[in-house]
């Protein structure tokens, strides 16, 4: 299996990622690439950035966990999860999930339970810049709910 | 054994990180963060809601009740909102 | 909302397709991007090559329908679908599915969804070529029950 | 009316594409496929296991019960596998 896990403060090319997971090979019927972006608009107020923070050497390691438990429930081929943390504008990519795999429910299932896990497991916290200051966001208790679903 | 904190948790306490040498008597993650608590106004108003802070010993994320003991590297922050 | 729906004979640049989504926009949050492609084995037996035949006219309606259906569902911000007909060897793309959405449930349902009545409803039919000869490929019945999941 | 064939019912009718005028009593999309299997030995066995053959009336999926009367195209074609 191929994987790649790479926190960054660059900007990445999805596009690149995800073409260097199929290319050459034969046996991949279903690539599922996620990317999600910084928005300029959060629960209705305005954020002209945000910054994101990360614990160092845990981050990883928790992606890496997930990567494997992914890897464990479905016949994937290829995943690549890359995570950025600094400063962003509205429109900048924030991270990126690829999922390769024979069939299109294991790429689609891996790569929605690689995001929930994401959102809740892994050690990035996002401050944004809002009108009114700057404000750490608020963990959704829709997310923890969503991560929930896996645990079975 | 070292700490590290994040977030919100970092900015209250106003550094990144920093070794200590809790008393034998705390024991748990929970015991600990009751006795960072005590330690001045910036650990007060930190730890001033324990149920919401989050811990990991080690880059592993544990629970209030997880004994410290043999730690080298504790974490305390907000929940996540990475993704 | 932005809809773009295709059959061709040529090969398409997913990269290119999904960037054109989200190009100068800073109100989309997640981007899910599924490409369906042409493997060389199929339930253990070799495929050399695969011919695409459709209802011209019915497939783009189909699609169509089901475009709409999904916007309904979904608060989406773009939409691309692109099947390609004609012949097709291992490693070749059939079929890209683009969503773009504020959040990422909407974005990963959504795209989900269309390919799930993509291999059930849309009048396309594979011809394969095995080592034994030609072959109509079967309908699967894990299709008709994933599709059947989004009738609530 | 115009009848279009598609994969292999296609390839066993031995054409794409026809227009036909059925008599009066052949009512439903059924009783259609009932009487083109008894134009010949090609629709015979193209016709043969109805149960499986789908059909569209002016491209839009139909039942095998729903009526033919003012259809302009009917197509006739194994379940799909697209995707």
């Amino acid at each position: 299996m191929n994987a790649t896990i790479r926190l960054q403060r660059e900007d990445f090319d999805a596009a690149a990622e995800s073409a260097k997971l199929s290319r050459g090979r034969t046996d991949i019927g279903a690539l599922v690439t996620f990317t999600g972006i910084c928005r300029d608009n959060e629960s209705g107020h305005g954020v002209a950035a945000m910054t994101l923070e990360h614990y160092p050497g845990m981050a990883e390691e928790e992606i890496t966990r997930h990567v494997k438990d992914a890897q464990a429930r479905w016949p994937l081929m290829g995943v690549t999860v890359i995570h950025r943390y600094g400063r962003m504008t509205p429109g900048d990519n924030i991270v990126l999930v690829v999922t390769a795999s024979a069939h299109r429910e294991a790429a689609f299932e891996a790569a929605n339970y690689l995001m929930d896990f994401l959102k809740t497991k892994a050690p990035f916290w996002k401050l944004e810049e809002r009108p009114d200051g700057k404000n750490w966001v608020d963990a959704k208790s829709a997310d923890d709910e969503a991560a929930q679903r896996w645990r079975t | 054994m070292r700490l590290l904190y994040f977030a919100w948790v970092r900015e209250r306490v106003g550094k990144t990180d920093e070794d200590i040498s809790p008393p034998a008597d705390v024991r748990t993650v929970a015991e600990l963060m009751e006795w960072l608590a005590g330690r001045g106004e910036e650990y007060a108003y930190a730890f001033e809601n324990r149920k919401v802070i989050r811990a990991a010993i080690d880059r592993n994320h544990v629970r209030p009740d997880t004994a410290i003991a043999g730690a080298r590297e504790i974490a305390f922050f907000p929940p996540m909102t990475g993704g």
